[in-house]
Protein backbone atom coordinates (compact mmCIF):
# COMPACT_ATOMS: atom_id res chain seq x y z
CA UNK A 1 0.00 0.00 0.00
CA UNK A 2 1.17 3.45 -0.83
CA UNK A 3 0.38 6.91 0.40
CA UNK A 4 1.62 10.28 -0.49
CA UNK A 5 0.48 12.90 1.89
CA UNK A 6 1.04 15.84 3.88
CA UNK A 7 -0.29 14.87 7.07
CA UNK A 8 2.05 12.99 9.37
CA UNK A 9 2.03 9.31 9.74
CA UNK A 10 2.03 6.87 12.67
CA UNK A 11 4.54 4.24 12.32
CA UNK A 12 3.00 2.61 15.57
CA UNK A 13 -0.09 1.85 13.60
CA UNK A 14 1.69 1.13 10.48
CA UNK A 15 3.74 -1.82 12.16
CA UNK A 16 1.10 -3.26 14.26
CA UNK A 17 -0.59 -3.62 10.39
CA UNK A 18 2.35 -5.14 9.24
CA UNK A 19 2.29 -7.47 12.41
CA UNK A 20 -1.44 -8.51 11.48
CA UNK A 21 -0.29 -10.14 8.31
CA UNK A 22 -0.28 -13.69 9.65
CA UNK A 23 1.19 -16.92 11.58
CA UNK A 24 3.94 -17.25 9.10
CA UNK A 25 5.07 -13.62 9.86
CA UNK A 26 8.24 -13.61 11.21
CA UNK A 27 10.34 -10.44 10.50
CA UNK A 28 9.26 -6.83 10.21
CA UNK A 29 11.93 -4.51 9.28
CA UNK A 30 10.96 -0.60 8.92
CA UNK A 31 12.68 2.51 7.91
CA UNK A 32 11.77 5.89 8.92
CA UNK A 33 13.37 9.25 7.46
CA UNK A 34 13.51 12.19 9.47
CA UNK A 35 14.32 16.04 8.54
CA UNK A 36 17.69 16.54 10.02
CA UNK A 37 19.77 20.07 10.43
CA UNK A 38 21.97 19.49 7.86
CA UNK A 39 21.59 18.09 4.37
CA UNK A 40 23.35 20.32 1.50
CA UNK A 41 23.47 23.03 3.63
CA UNK A 42 24.21 23.14 7.38
CA UNK A 43 21.72 24.83 9.30
CA UNK A 44 18.42 23.68 7.75
CA UNK A 45 15.80 24.63 9.14
CA UNK A 46 13.09 22.79 7.09
CA UNK A 47 12.23 21.08 3.80
CA UNK A 48 9.92 21.43 0.56
CA UNK A 49 8.98 18.20 -0.60
CA UNK A 50 7.66 18.05 -3.85
CA UNK A 51 6.16 15.61 -6.49
CA UNK A 52 4.45 14.53 -10.13
CA UNK A 53 1.27 13.23 -8.68
CA UNK A 54 0.10 9.88 -10.60
CA UNK A 55 3.20 9.01 -11.79
CA UNK A 56 4.79 8.97 -8.42
CA UNK A 57 2.44 5.96 -7.49
CA UNK A 58 2.89 4.21 -10.26
CA UNK A 59 6.50 4.25 -9.78
CA UNK A 60 6.54 3.02 -6.39
CA UNK A 61 3.89 0.43 -7.18
CA UNK A 62 6.20 -0.95 -9.58
CA UNK A 63 8.58 -1.04 -7.19
CA UNK A 64 7.08 -2.79 -4.78
CA UNK A 65 6.04 -5.07 -7.57
CA UNK A 66 9.82 -5.61 -8.10
CA UNK A 67 10.29 -6.71 -4.68
CA UNK A 68 7.67 -8.74 -4.41
CA UNK A 69 9.34 -10.88 -7.54
CA UNK A 70 13.17 -10.99 -5.89
CA UNK A 71 12.10 -11.46 -2.33
CA UNK A 72 9.32 -12.96 -0.43
CA UNK A 73 7.42 -9.73 0.85
CA UNK A 74 3.66 -10.68 2.63
CA UNK A 75 3.10 -7.26 2.93
CA UNK A 76 5.14 -3.39 1.81
CA UNK A 77 3.75 -0.10 3.14
CA UNK A 78 5.16 3.17 1.55
CA UNK A 79 4.28 6.56 2.95
CA UNK A 80 6.09 9.52 1.19
CA UNK A 81 5.31 13.11 2.74
CA UNK A 82 5.36 16.28 0.73
CA UNK A 83 5.18 19.81 1.17
CA UNK A 84 6.49 21.78 3.85
CA UNK A 85 8.45 19.86 6.69
CA UNK A 86 9.72 21.32 9.94
CA UNK A 87 13.15 20.25 11.50
CA UNK A 88 12.62 16.26 12.95
CA UNK A 89 9.51 15.64 11.47
CA UNK A 90 9.05 12.19 9.50
CA UNK A 91 9.75 12.29 6.01
CA UNK A 92 9.32 8.83 4.56
CA UNK A 93 8.21 5.15 6.23
CA UNK A 94 9.19 1.91 4.53
CA UNK A 95 7.66 -1.17 6.10
CA UNK A 96 8.21 -5.12 5.20
CA UNK A 97 7.05 -8.09 6.66
CA UNK A 98 7.97 -11.48 5.69
CA UNK A 99 8.81 -15.10 6.48
CA UNK A 100 12.64 -14.38 6.45
CA UNK A 101 14.43 -11.44 8.00
CA UNK A 102 16.92 -11.45 5.36
CA UNK A 103 13.78 -11.32 2.58
CA UNK A 104 12.19 -8.12 5.29
CA UNK A 105 16.05 -6.41 5.28
CA UNK A 106 16.60 -6.49 1.87
CA UNK A 107 13.35 -5.67 0.51
CA UNK A 108 12.97 -2.71 2.61
CA UNK A 109 16.24 -1.44 2.12
CA UNK A 110 15.57 -1.74 -1.66
CA UNK A 111 12.92 0.07 -1.55
CA UNK A 112 14.34 2.95 0.00
CA UNK A 113 17.35 3.03 -2.15
CA UNK A 114 15.36 3.09 -5.36
CA UNK A 115 12.78 5.25 -4.03
CA UNK A 116 15.75 8.05 -3.52
CA UNK A 117 16.66 7.60 -7.36
CA UNK A 118 13.48 6.74 -9.14
CA UNK A 119 10.60 8.01 -7.63
CA UNK A 120 9.54 11.49 -9.11
CA UNK A 121 10.19 13.41 -5.44
CA UNK A 122 12.12 16.25 -4.67
CA UNK A 123 13.81 18.32 -1.87
CA UNK A 124 14.29 21.52 -1.43
CA UNK A 125 16.21 22.73 1.74
CA UNK A 126 15.11 26.07 3.69
CA UNK A 127 17.47 27.94 5.78
CA UNK A 128 17.37 31.30 7.54
CA UNK A 129 19.61 32.35 4.43
CA UNK A 130 17.54 31.25 1.64
CA UNK A 131 16.63 28.21 0.04
CA UNK A 132 18.05 25.34 -1.99
CA UNK A 133 17.36 22.42 -4.03
CA UNK A 134 19.02 18.94 -2.98
CA UNK A 135 21.52 17.37 -5.88
CA UNK A 136 21.11 14.01 -6.10
CA UNK A 137 24.01 12.08 -4.34
CA UNK A 138 26.26 9.61 -6.53
CA UNK A 139 26.34 7.48 -3.66
CA UNK A 140 22.52 7.17 -3.95
CA UNK A 141 22.63 6.69 -7.47
CA UNK A 142 25.57 3.75 -6.68
CA UNK A 143 23.48 2.43 -4.14
CA UNK A 144 20.42 1.68 -6.37
CA UNK A 145 22.75 0.68 -9.11
CA UNK A 146 24.30 -1.72 -6.72
CA UNK A 147 20.56 -3.83 -6.76
CA UNK A 148 20.49 -4.37 -10.57
CA UNK B 1 -5.43 20.19 -23.97
CA UNK B 2 -6.94 19.56 -26.99
CA UNK B 3 -6.25 16.35 -28.77
CA UNK B 4 -3.62 17.58 -31.61
CA UNK B 5 -1.53 18.84 -28.74
CA UNK B 6 1.01 17.51 -26.29
CA UNK B 7 1.03 18.76 -22.74
CA UNK B 8 4.55 19.57 -21.28
CA UNK B 9 5.26 19.89 -17.68
CA UNK B 10 8.20 21.10 -15.03
CA UNK B 11 8.97 20.32 -11.95
CA UNK B 12 10.95 21.35 -9.15
CA UNK B 13 13.79 23.36 -10.12
CA UNK B 14 13.49 23.56 -13.76
CA UNK B 15 9.38 24.72 -12.97
CA UNK B 16 10.94 27.62 -10.79
CA UNK B 17 13.95 28.71 -13.32
CA UNK B 18 11.81 28.54 -15.87
CA UNK B 19 9.28 29.89 -14.45
CA UNK B 20 6.51 27.67 -15.85
CA UNK B 21 4.54 25.02 -14.54
CA UNK B 22 2.91 23.55 -18.41
CA UNK B 23 2.56 24.72 -21.66
CA UNK B 24 1.16 23.12 -24.42
CA UNK B 25 2.47 22.75 -28.11
CA UNK B 26 1.18 21.20 -31.69
CA UNK B 27 1.59 18.15 -32.27
CA UNK B 28 3.98 16.94 -35.32
CA UNK B 29 4.61 13.25 -37.15
CA UNK B 30 8.00 12.08 -35.96
CA UNK B 31 8.12 14.14 -32.94
CA UNK B 32 11.02 13.12 -30.00
CA UNK B 33 11.36 14.16 -26.81
CA UNK B 34 14.60 15.55 -27.65
CA UNK B 35 13.31 17.82 -30.61
CA UNK B 36 10.84 19.32 -27.72
CA UNK B 37 13.85 20.30 -25.77
CA UNK B 38 15.94 21.35 -28.69
CA UNK B 39 13.39 24.15 -29.46
CA UNK B 40 12.52 25.25 -25.67
CA UNK B 41 16.07 25.82 -25.07
CA UNK B 42 15.83 28.34 -28.53
CA UNK B 43 13.60 30.37 -26.16
CA UNK B 44 17.07 32.00 -24.87
CA UNK B 45 17.88 32.61 -21.14
CA UNK B 46 16.60 30.14 -18.00
CA UNK B 47 15.55 27.76 -21.40
CA UNK B 48 18.88 26.88 -23.03
CA UNK B 49 20.22 24.68 -19.55
CA UNK B 50 17.66 22.12 -21.09
CA UNK B 51 20.28 21.50 -24.05
CA UNK B 52 23.13 22.27 -21.13
CA UNK B 53 25.53 20.24 -18.60
CA UNK B 54 22.92 19.49 -16.26
CA UNK B 55 21.19 16.24 -16.66
CA UNK B 56 17.37 16.59 -17.45
CA UNK B 57 14.96 13.61 -16.64
CA UNK B 58 12.20 12.88 -19.28
CA UNK B 59 9.07 11.42 -18.84
CA UNK B 60 6.34 10.66 -21.15
CA UNK B 61 2.27 9.80 -20.00
CA UNK B 62 4.22 9.07 -16.30
CA UNK B 63 6.80 6.39 -17.48
CA UNK B 64 10.22 7.33 -17.63
CA UNK B 65 11.44 8.11 -21.24
CA UNK B 66 15.03 9.00 -23.41
CA UNK B 67 15.77 11.72 -25.68
CA UNK B 68 14.54 9.56 -28.92
CA UNK B 69 11.28 8.33 -27.26
CA UNK B 70 8.45 9.72 -30.03
CA UNK B 71 5.19 11.80 -28.50
CA UNK B 72 1.91 11.86 -30.19
CA UNK B 73 -1.17 14.45 -29.92
CA UNK B 74 -3.00 13.95 -26.26
CA UNK B 75 0.23 12.63 -24.54
CA UNK B 76 2.02 14.48 -21.01
CA UNK B 77 5.75 15.19 -21.82
CA UNK B 78 7.65 15.61 -18.48
CA UNK B 79 10.79 17.40 -17.94
CA UNK B 80 12.29 17.73 -14.54
CA UNK B 81 15.57 17.15 -12.52
CA UNK B 82 16.97 13.80 -10.78
CA UNK B 83 15.11 13.16 -8.48
CA UNK B 84 15.91 13.65 -4.98
CA UNK B 85 13.28 12.14 -2.12
CA UNK B 86 13.17 9.29 0.61
CA UNK C 1 20.69 -0.29 25.91
CA UNK C 2 19.44 -3.80 26.55
CA UNK C 3 16.96 -5.98 27.83
CA UNK C 4 16.58 -9.48 28.08
CA UNK C 5 13.30 -9.91 29.60
CA UNK C 6 10.31 -12.12 29.37
CA UNK C 7 7.31 -9.02 29.25
CA UNK C 8 6.40 -7.98 26.14
CA UNK C 9 7.82 -4.58 24.53
CA UNK C 10 6.32 -1.45 23.25
CA UNK C 11 7.82 -1.18 19.31
CA UNK C 12 6.15 2.20 19.26
CA UNK C 13 7.26 3.84 22.61
CA UNK C 14 11.21 2.41 21.24
CA UNK C 15 11.14 3.98 18.03
CA UNK C 16 9.69 7.70 20.09
CA UNK C 17 12.68 6.93 21.75
CA UNK C 18 15.13 6.54 18.77
CA UNK C 19 13.51 9.36 17.40
CA UNK C 20 14.10 11.58 20.07
CA UNK C 21 17.61 11.55 19.80
CA UNK C 22 18.19 14.94 18.27
CA UNK C 23 18.61 16.81 15.33
CA UNK C 24 20.99 15.30 13.39
CA UNK C 25 18.90 12.18 13.46
CA UNK C 26 18.11 11.50 9.63
CA UNK C 27 17.64 7.89 10.01
CA UNK C 28 15.61 4.93 11.83
CA UNK C 29 15.85 1.52 11.00
CA UNK C 30 14.08 -1.33 13.14
CA UNK C 31 13.90 -4.67 12.98
CA UNK C 32 11.10 -7.09 15.19
CA UNK C 33 10.97 -11.10 14.90
CA UNK C 34 7.85 -12.90 15.69
CA UNK C 35 6.88 -16.14 16.65
CA UNK C 36 6.41 -17.93 13.08
CA UNK C 37 4.27 -21.01 12.70
CA UNK C 38 6.82 -23.51 11.17
CA UNK C 39 10.49 -23.52 12.01
CA UNK C 40 12.59 -26.38 12.20
CA UNK C 41 9.12 -27.84 12.62
CA UNK C 42 5.70 -27.31 11.01
CA UNK C 43 2.87 -26.61 12.91
CA UNK C 44 4.38 -24.59 16.26
CA UNK C 45 2.33 -23.56 18.74
CA UNK C 46 5.14 -21.98 20.49
CA UNK C 47 8.87 -21.08 21.60
CA UNK C 48 10.46 -21.65 25.02
CA UNK C 49 14.01 -19.46 25.23
CA UNK C 50 16.43 -20.01 27.35
CA UNK C 51 19.71 -17.62 27.85
CA UNK C 52 23.05 -17.34 29.45
CA UNK C 53 22.26 -14.24 32.14
CA UNK C 54 25.48 -11.71 32.26
CA UNK C 55 26.99 -13.27 29.81
CA UNK C 56 24.05 -12.47 26.78
CA UNK C 57 24.15 -8.54 28.06
CA UNK C 58 27.63 -8.85 27.86
CA UNK C 59 28.08 -10.43 24.56
CA UNK C 60 25.40 -7.77 23.02
CA UNK C 61 26.99 -4.91 24.70
CA UNK C 62 30.30 -5.86 22.90
CA UNK C 63 28.17 -6.16 19.20
CA UNK C 64 27.06 -2.02 19.92
CA UNK C 65 30.13 -1.45 20.54
CA UNK C 66 31.17 -2.99 17.32
CA UNK C 67 28.34 -1.56 15.49
CA UNK C 68 29.44 1.92 16.98
CA UNK C 69 32.71 1.94 15.75
CA UNK C 70 32.27 0.69 12.26
CA UNK C 71 28.89 2.53 11.31
CA UNK C 72 27.21 5.68 12.82
CA UNK C 73 25.46 4.99 15.21
CA UNK C 74 23.47 7.69 17.46
CA UNK C 75 21.78 5.35 19.06
CA UNK C 76 21.00 1.56 19.22
CA UNK C 77 18.35 -0.44 21.34
CA UNK C 78 17.91 -4.11 21.74
CA UNK C 79 15.28 -6.54 23.66
CA UNK C 80 15.36 -10.18 23.52
CA UNK C 81 12.61 -11.74 25.05
CA UNK C 82 12.99 -15.16 27.22
CA UNK C 83 11.13 -17.82 28.57
CA UNK C 84 7.75 -19.02 26.95
CA UNK C 85 6.08 -17.02 23.59
CA UNK C 86 3.07 -17.87 22.07
CA UNK C 87 2.60 -17.88 18.25
CA UNK C 88 3.09 -14.31 16.83
CA UNK C 89 4.66 -13.04 20.08
CA UNK C 90 7.21 -10.13 19.85
CA UNK C 91 10.85 -11.79 20.40
CA UNK C 92 13.47 -9.37 19.27
CA UNK C 93 13.51 -5.69 19.09
CA UNK C 94 16.58 -4.09 17.32
CA UNK C 95 16.71 -0.19 16.73
CA UNK C 96 19.58 2.06 15.46
CA UNK C 97 19.22 5.59 14.49
CA UNK C 98 21.74 7.24 12.57
CA UNK C 99 22.47 10.35 10.29
CA UNK C 100 22.20 8.81 6.93
CA UNK C 101 20.28 5.78 6.04
CA UNK C 102 23.35 2.90 4.76
CA UNK C 103 24.80 3.26 8.42
CA UNK C 104 21.19 2.50 10.42
CA UNK C 105 20.33 -0.46 7.82
CA UNK C 106 23.84 -1.69 8.05
CA UNK C 107 23.95 -1.40 11.55
CA UNK C 108 20.80 -3.13 12.46
CA UNK C 109 21.36 -5.76 10.33
CA UNK C 110 24.39 -6.44 11.50
CA UNK C 111 23.35 -6.38 15.06
CA UNK C 112 20.40 -9.07 13.84
CA UNK C 113 23.20 -11.45 12.08
CA UNK C 114 25.27 -11.28 15.09
CA UNK C 115 22.67 -11.38 17.72
CA UNK C 116 21.55 -15.01 15.75
CA UNK C 117 25.27 -16.53 16.01
CA UNK C 118 26.87 -14.87 18.68
CA UNK C 119 24.72 -14.01 21.67
CA UNK C 120 23.92 -17.00 23.79
CA UNK C 121 19.88 -17.74 23.62
CA UNK C 122 18.87 -21.00 22.99
CA UNK C 123 15.19 -21.68 21.13
CA UNK C 124 13.04 -24.48 21.83
CA UNK C 125 9.96 -25.48 19.24
CA UNK C 126 6.52 -26.42 20.81
CA UNK C 127 4.53 -28.39 18.94
CA UNK C 128 1.20 -30.61 19.88
CA UNK C 129 3.34 -33.40 19.03
CA UNK C 130 6.04 -32.83 21.49
CA UNK C 131 9.52 -30.20 21.78
CA UNK C 132 12.55 -29.72 19.85
CA UNK C 133 15.70 -27.73 20.43
CA UNK C 134 16.23 -25.14 17.09
CA UNK C 135 19.63 -26.19 15.57
CA UNK C 136 22.23 -23.36 14.10
CA UNK C 137 21.52 -22.43 10.26
CA UNK C 138 24.23 -22.76 8.10
CA UNK C 139 22.68 -19.70 6.79
CA UNK C 140 22.76 -17.34 9.40
CA UNK C 141 26.76 -18.63 10.53
CA UNK C 142 27.25 -17.64 6.90
CA UNK C 143 25.46 -14.07 7.27
CA UNK C 144 26.95 -13.30 10.40
CA UNK C 145 30.73 -14.48 9.06
CA UNK C 146 30.12 -12.30 5.96
CA UNK C 147 30.00 -8.87 8.03
CA UNK C 148 33.68 -9.60 9.70
CA UNK D 1 31.27 -22.48 44.95
CA UNK D 2 35.06 -22.05 47.18
CA UNK D 3 38.06 -20.89 46.16
CA UNK D 4 39.64 -24.07 45.24
CA UNK D 5 36.63 -24.81 43.07
CA UNK D 6 35.71 -24.25 39.28
CA UNK D 7 31.74 -23.99 38.12
CA UNK D 8 30.82 -26.10 35.26
CA UNK D 9 26.86 -25.06 33.69
CA UNK D 10 25.37 -26.41 31.29
CA UNK D 11 22.63 -24.72 28.79
CA UNK D 12 19.86 -25.52 26.68
CA UNK D 13 19.73 -29.49 25.04
CA UNK D 14 22.99 -29.80 26.81
CA UNK D 15 21.45 -28.97 30.61
CA UNK D 16 18.20 -31.40 29.44
CA UNK D 17 20.37 -34.54 28.28
CA UNK D 18 22.74 -34.18 30.93
CA UNK D 19 20.05 -33.42 33.28
CA UNK D 20 22.21 -31.19 35.03
CA UNK D 21 22.11 -26.88 35.23
CA UNK D 22 25.58 -26.69 37.60
CA UNK D 23 28.39 -28.78 38.94
CA UNK D 24 31.69 -28.18 40.60
CA UNK D 25 35.12 -29.62 39.88
CA UNK D 26 38.35 -29.17 41.90
CA UNK D 27 40.72 -27.00 40.47
CA UNK D 28 44.10 -28.28 39.28
CA UNK D 29 46.91 -26.88 38.06
CA UNK D 30 46.91 -26.26 34.08
CA UNK D 31 43.48 -27.92 33.67
CA UNK D 32 42.20 -27.00 30.10
CA UNK D 33 38.68 -26.70 29.21
CA UNK D 34 39.22 -29.28 26.85
CA UNK D 35 40.53 -31.72 29.93
CA UNK D 36 37.15 -30.95 31.76
CA UNK D 37 35.24 -31.76 28.47
CA UNK D 38 37.32 -34.96 28.45
CA UNK D 39 36.92 -35.76 31.91
CA UNK D 40 33.45 -35.55 32.11
CA UNK D 41 32.87 -37.77 28.73
CA UNK D 42 34.57 -40.64 30.51
CA UNK D 43 31.16 -40.88 32.55
CA UNK D 44 29.40 -42.42 30.06
CA UNK D 45 26.02 -41.96 28.78
CA UNK D 46 24.66 -38.70 27.36
CA UNK D 47 28.08 -37.26 28.93
CA UNK D 48 29.78 -39.34 26.10
CA UNK D 49 28.40 -36.26 23.50
CA UNK D 50 31.10 -34.04 25.27
CA UNK D 51 33.59 -35.36 23.15
CA UNK D 52 31.54 -36.23 20.07
CA UNK D 53 30.62 -35.17 17.09
CA UNK D 54 28.47 -32.25 17.53
CA UNK D 55 29.95 -29.04 18.25
CA UNK D 56 29.93 -27.87 21.98
CA UNK D 57 30.81 -24.42 22.42
CA UNK D 58 32.56 -23.00 25.54
CA UNK D 59 32.83 -19.73 27.81
CA UNK D 60 34.94 -19.37 30.62
CA UNK D 61 34.13 -16.79 32.82
CA UNK D 62 31.08 -15.41 30.39
CA UNK D 63 33.77 -14.76 27.48
CA UNK D 64 34.08 -17.10 24.56
CA UNK D 65 36.67 -19.22 24.76
CA UNK D 66 38.43 -22.33 23.59
CA UNK D 67 39.52 -25.95 24.10
CA UNK D 68 42.90 -24.89 25.06
CA UNK D 69 42.04 -22.32 27.40
CA UNK D 70 43.59 -22.59 31.13
CA UNK D 71 40.63 -22.46 33.80
CA UNK D 72 41.85 -21.66 37.64
CA UNK D 73 40.40 -21.97 41.03
CA UNK D 74 37.07 -19.67 41.15
CA UNK D 75 36.18 -19.73 37.41
CA UNK D 76 33.01 -20.00 35.90
CA UNK D 77 33.11 -22.53 32.97
CA UNK D 78 29.80 -22.96 30.79
CA UNK D 79 29.48 -26.22 27.97
CA UNK D 80 26.20 -25.38 25.38
CA UNK D 81 25.09 -25.91 21.87
CA UNK D 82 25.40 -23.50 19.09
CA UNK D 83 23.11 -20.74 19.69
CA UNK D 84 20.09 -19.91 18.41
CA UNK D 85 18.72 -16.68 19.39
CA UNK D 86 16.68 -13.54 17.66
Amino acid sequence: MISIQTEDFDPAAEYQRLRDSGAGTGAIATFAGLVRDSGDLSDVEGLYLEHYPGMTEQVIEGLIAEASSRWDVRRARIIHRVGRLALQEQIVFVGVCSAHRSDAFAACQFLMDALKTSAPFWKKEITASGEHWVEQKNSDVARSDAWK
Amino acid sequence: MTADTITIRFFARLREELNTEQLTLPAQPGLTTGAILASLAERGGAWTQLQGEQPVMIAVNQTMAKLSTEVRAGDEVAFFPPVTGG
